[in-house]
């Protein structure tokens, strides 16, 4: 009864098995399946990326420190997955409709999101940190997986109107236990629905190590249902944008959905509640740091003489710039009114909360009378 | 007037609301070419195309869950859930997903997605087929409930349903589907009440009978029984259970005092116990008598040869209205 | 939106590809995986094989007869699927434990079910036809997928215990799409529990094709669980029986799960409130007569000459005696009283019953005094 | 007598189970190691083996299903719901096997399985972690449902809780893991009062509060507030939420015939509905004034910031106190 916990492969073997663009210490690996899809990517292109990943490092790392100083309920950080997050969500299109878990700080920030936007939730302010329709991206969805098949439905719709959009969803290793997104793949590969799948396998779920999720490949699965799916490095920011090209052209194409497992690591804690002392070996973390994705795509350009000490200075200051607006804004923002308690429940006039609203602004008039 | 059978009716409402919007979509499990298990979508495939009439997989979940993704992309998904007792998987796409998502993004993001379910008992059917599960969803916020009890408001309810830009669990007493009425299928919908009004169906002084569904017809018959006896009986049909138009009750519990709430589902936090807390609540110093409720015991919904014993009936409804008017009773006597 | 509805194969392929050991024609073919599995499986087996599957297709007959005489409120009829069954079933140990669907009345007559178990339930007298805990088979079960969760937590028992015990779940192609049925895919993995998936694809769930559930092999799902799989040709009774075999050794020798996708078909209705011409091609239909399942067994042994009329019409008269029993068993049926609606609900004493029964047997009571 | 939070004594409880029947085996999302997000497993792994403190996938369906399998099997499953929003992905299995089982096999099959669920609001806590499902599973017939406010309480309920042949949701407040209270260890569970009692934990006069799980000690506050202005309030336990001891209740309710429920869950159709309709059914003629609820709104759970404008507290409460004995109330002049 108790779970075979030993891995098919142990974490460093996972991770050689997956698409690579660039090597951990900034060599540039011929891909074919790969290279063409970021032939186009130029220096300047991965300058962005790389700063991209500052930003979105220093807006977790800001995230951490505010709740830490008690101006957020929790933070859930997404430290080391930067390349996984940033990479793929940079091939998207405008147009394209994301539907993230609660960790997608990186996808929200690539998609637009202002610095309130990162604190609105965690600070337990609203419910949705930005206008879902107008960023294209869907609330964060702390229920696991149910996300998936949301994604699926609108590209059901997309298909329908033969639109160019695709729908994409990101989830995590240990959401791949779930029967929704399982369901998801079901009724993805049925409708042939232009959706991309994009599972970070950060190789945790709260303590759970991905094995006890799954011990085969998680990339494995999608064939299964009769979707193509690719494994990527989730350290290799470049990878991940070409993998994410792959994957969209595909769905785009009309070829049906898509799937990606991005092998990361989660280098921080679950959420801000979390201590993952009591159940994780330091020397696994110890051998990720030296996978880092933001180092490695700076020793790629350094490398190549593209990118100097200078730019590396800019980057930082804007990513401490993004962190003083997000501080600012947090500290900045009103809690509504007690009786926003009452307002959305539902899109047209109901007599129950009619009737409960004005009893409760009488329960709360009737302290400034008596 | 057309006369036709509940089934119909909701196929000819069906029909009318995909001809006004073509926003509106149809999903579930064998909804195209065999037309439902109660042939509700029959001939819709043929109408529509299969875009529209989508014959999904085998997982409520992923019904419930894709018709979320659909109403994100602006559609007005009609979901026909199977059975009662089929609905359970997609409890958490309900409550987690459908309900909340509204109120999740201030209003941002509509969710008018209408969520048929075939409902009840009586028809002498294998386990999980004859469920009453609505109080779990009156008692979810977000939601909006209705049950329709005679073809016209099936014809006319379901209309107003999927036009509403609130997500609704419709629940369609399926042991009526072949019962017949008037039905007006020219009326528009802007002159017809709103679908949030419950419906005296029968006037009377003595006591008030307040029930849904299929048990309407019981209760009419109970009160026709009840006028040869000379008493004055009337009874009302809720229609939408969430949420429940207590002004209408309200006024007619004043009038009688006398309250009996009847229906199928368990009696133990079902809807009756909520019409009963809340009518206590607003009509206390009308009351002449302690409200009623004869419902479904609190146990599974039985093996088919016992439905019989578990369902109310005419006589049972009979018994609790004369506990209602201090008559002699079944629990005369009886410790309380 | 509208799913492509084109399987991977048509039906014929689907089977072409299916592990068989006995062809259409009742050729013996040989088959180097199941071969071994079968080395012990006599001419005498085999006809008690026949024999088994002409009792079944008789109870399955006099199901259907009943039901339209009124006796029964439904029955699914299992006709086609006969090998599928019996050749499972057959291979089973008595100490293995099953979690079957409502529609393999084939497995519950080769565990031992007397003649009234097989109505008791489609009567509406009772929710499970027979003793599960003595008989080793749980109650029908209607939720779709839901049993494979059960036989999943049954088998993480066994394997808990080390005990040399089996748990064995049947479902059909429409499940599949459930999540229940790929949590317990995952659950089966990740504990490596002792458990055999056997899936009966008979190609439709209701009025839906299989290819609307599923437009790869469905056999190809598990390996991506993680869980190794076989497909075989679900009319071929020895082949049934092999593949079983080998599931059951593979489960038994403590390797984890093993997944079975058994392809036959559906010959009748959904159940028998079902009217299949409204959704299914005639021609499909009669494609399939051409591989019954008794046929080809009975042609494989009259090749062998190990069969004769005289035992064929042996076979036929138990059958008919089956029949009669059961007959005789459902109309012999006495509904229990009506107080028996309160019979079971708890395991111990429970003061809500307890006062709603009084209630109710004072109400029953006041029609004898009144 | 030991001091010991909650938490603690569920841990020393789960401990106390597991050592006295090793049948007992417990289940869930981190529970191994980590010993659970609240640690309420903590240590049990070590002590117990990972063959019965199971590390579960992240599926709670899986999770329940898989718990009805080991209960074939013969196994006293405890399951762990990481969060109460988390429950809802395992509502089918809850309802239709974990509940149904042991009535569809006329008692052969039983389903001694105890799903513990940390519960409800009042802990800035992100969506779905604030939940308070109770009602769902008091409607659903074949279940039991306790709910704990004490360290003692939770000791020995969830050890009667496990030992109990019936399935049982068991609530444990989760915004009182940390509140410390006298716990016996050594009392025999054969001595203990049954789970199913109501508790009356403050005596009074003029009004009764009947209420459960954390709402106990905001009742217990409210009520020590009332003393100061002269009303005596009696606060009552519900512990068991199905089935509700009506015994206890309907002899309190009878001394006081006012009665005020309280719980944070949503009203409509919520477990005060029900508490409402039974007492008005069985004290009607006892009631002075018509029973009042206070509970959340008919509202999702709403962001953390504003969950203190959804929770019940103590001057709720003596507002309702104040309807119940007609006492200037803020609903004074309101038209019902
Ligand atoms: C239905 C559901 N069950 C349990 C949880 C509690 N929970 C939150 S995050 C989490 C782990 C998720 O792991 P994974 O899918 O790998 O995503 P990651 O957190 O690693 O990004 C769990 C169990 C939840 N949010 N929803
Ligand atoms: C959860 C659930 N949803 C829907 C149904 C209704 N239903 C009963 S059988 C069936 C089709 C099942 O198809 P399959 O799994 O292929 O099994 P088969 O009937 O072919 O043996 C459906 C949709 C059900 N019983 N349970
Ligand atoms: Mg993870
Ligand atoms: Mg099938």
């Amino acid at each position: 009864m108790s779970p075979q916990t030993t891995p098919i492969a142990d974490t460093a073997q996972d991770l050689e098995l997956a698409e690579r663009l660039i090597a951990p210490d900034g060599t540039r690996l011929n891909n074919p399946d790969l290279d063409p899809f970021v032939a186009d990517v130029d220096p300047a292109q991965l300058r962005a990326l790389h700063r991209d990943m500052v930003i979105l490092r220093r807006i977790d790392a800001e995230g951490v420190a505010l709740q830490r100083q008690g101006q957020l309920g929790l933070w859930a950080p997404c430290n080391g997955q930067e390349a996984a997050q940033i990479g793929t969500a940079r091939a998207l299109d405008p147009i394209d409709f994301v539907f993230p878990s609660y960790r997608e700080t990186g996808v929200i920030y690539a998609r637009g999101a202002q610095p309130g936007d990162f604190v609105r939730v965690w600070r337990g302010e609203e419910g949705a940190p930005y206008d879902p329709m107008q960023m294209r991206v869907a609330p964060l969805q702390i229920i696991i997986g149910a996300q998936t098949l949301h994604a699926v439905g609108y590209a059901m719709g997309i298909k329908h109107e033969k639109a160019p959009e695709v729908a994409v969803t990101y989830f995590g290793d240990g959401a791949t236990s779930q029967g929704d997104v399982n369901e998801a793949m079901v009724f993805a590969a049925s409708y042939q629905a232009p959706v991309v799948f994009v599972c970070q396998n950060n190789h945790w779920a709260i303590s759970e190590p991905v094995a006890l999720q799954s011990q085969y490949p998680i990339s494995g699965r999608a064939p299964g249902f009769g979707i193509p799916s690719m494994r990527v490095d989730g350290n290799d920011v470049l990878a991940c944008m070409a993998a994410m090209r792959w994957a969209l052209a595909h769905a785009r194409a009309g070829k049906g959905p898509a799937f990606i497992e991005a092998v990361t690591y989660r280098m921080g804690p679950h959420t801000t509640s979390d201590d993952p002392t009591r159940y994780r070996d330091p020397e696994e973390l110890e051998s990720w740091k030296t996978r880092d994705p933001i180092a490695r795509v700076e020793s790629y350009l350094r490398g190549l003489g593209e990118i100097d000490d200078e730019q590396i200075a800019a980057a930082h200051a804007d990513a401490d710039r993004m962190a003083r607006e997000m501080r600012a804004e947090c500290l900045g923002m009103v809690t509504r009114e007690p009786l926003a308690v009452f307002d959305g429940v539902y899109a047209e006039p109901h007599c129950g909360i009619d009737r409960q609203r004005d009893e409760y602004t009488a329960y709360l008039a009737s302290f400034e009378e008596g | 007037m057309t006369q036709l059978a509940l089934g119909k009716a909701l196929n000819a409402g069906l029909r009318k609301a995909m001809q006004d919007d073509d926003k509106v979509v149809i999903m579930g499990e064998d909804i195209g070419k065999l037309g439902g298990v109660f042939r509700i979508t029959d001939g819709l495939l043929d109408e529509f195309g299969a875009a529209r009439v989508i014959d999904t997989p085998l997982a409520e979940s992923g019904i419930v869950g894709t018709a979320v993704g659909l109403a994100y992309r602006g559609y007005r998904p009609v979901v026909e859930i199977q059975f009662d007792g089929f609905v359970y998987p997609a409890f958490d796409q309900i409550v987690s997903q459908v309900a909340k998502l509204h109120y999740r993004t201030q209003g941002r993001v509509k969710m008018p997605i209408t969520i048929r379910i075939p409902w009840a008992g009586g028809i002498g059917a294998a386990e999980h087929h004859s469920e009453s599960p609505e109080a779990y969803f009156v008692h979810t916020a977000g939601l909006r409930v209705i049950a329709v009890s005679n073809p016209q408001d099936a014809y006319r309810c379901l209309q107003q349903v999927i036009a509403s830009d609130d997500p609704v669990i419709f629940f369609e007493p399926k042991r009526l589907y072949h019962h017949k009425g008037e039905v007006d299928l020219d009326g528009s919908l802007a002159d017809a009440p709103p679908m949030g009004l419950a419906h005296i169906v029968r006037q009377g002084t003595d006591a008030t009978i307040l029930t849904c569904g299929a048990m309407v017809s019981t209760a009419l018959d109970a009160a026709s029984a009840a006028e040869d006896e000379g008493l004055s009986l009337e009874v009302i049909d809720l229609r939408s259970l969430s949420p429940i138009d207590y002004d209408t009750v309200a006024t007619a519990v004043r009038r009688t005092g006398r309250v009996v709430v009847a229906h199928e589902a368990s009696r133990e936090a079902g809807v009756a116990a909520e019409v009963i807390a809340s009518i206590t609540e607003r009509c206390f110093e009308y009351l002449e008598a302690a409200p009623v409720r004869v419902t479904g015991h609190d146990v599974p919904y039985p093996p088919a040869k016992l439905e019989k014993f578990h369902l109310p009936d005419l006589d049972r409804i009979l018994d609790a209205v004369d506990r209602v008017l201090d008559r002699p009773n079944s629990l005369t006597g009886a410790e309380s």
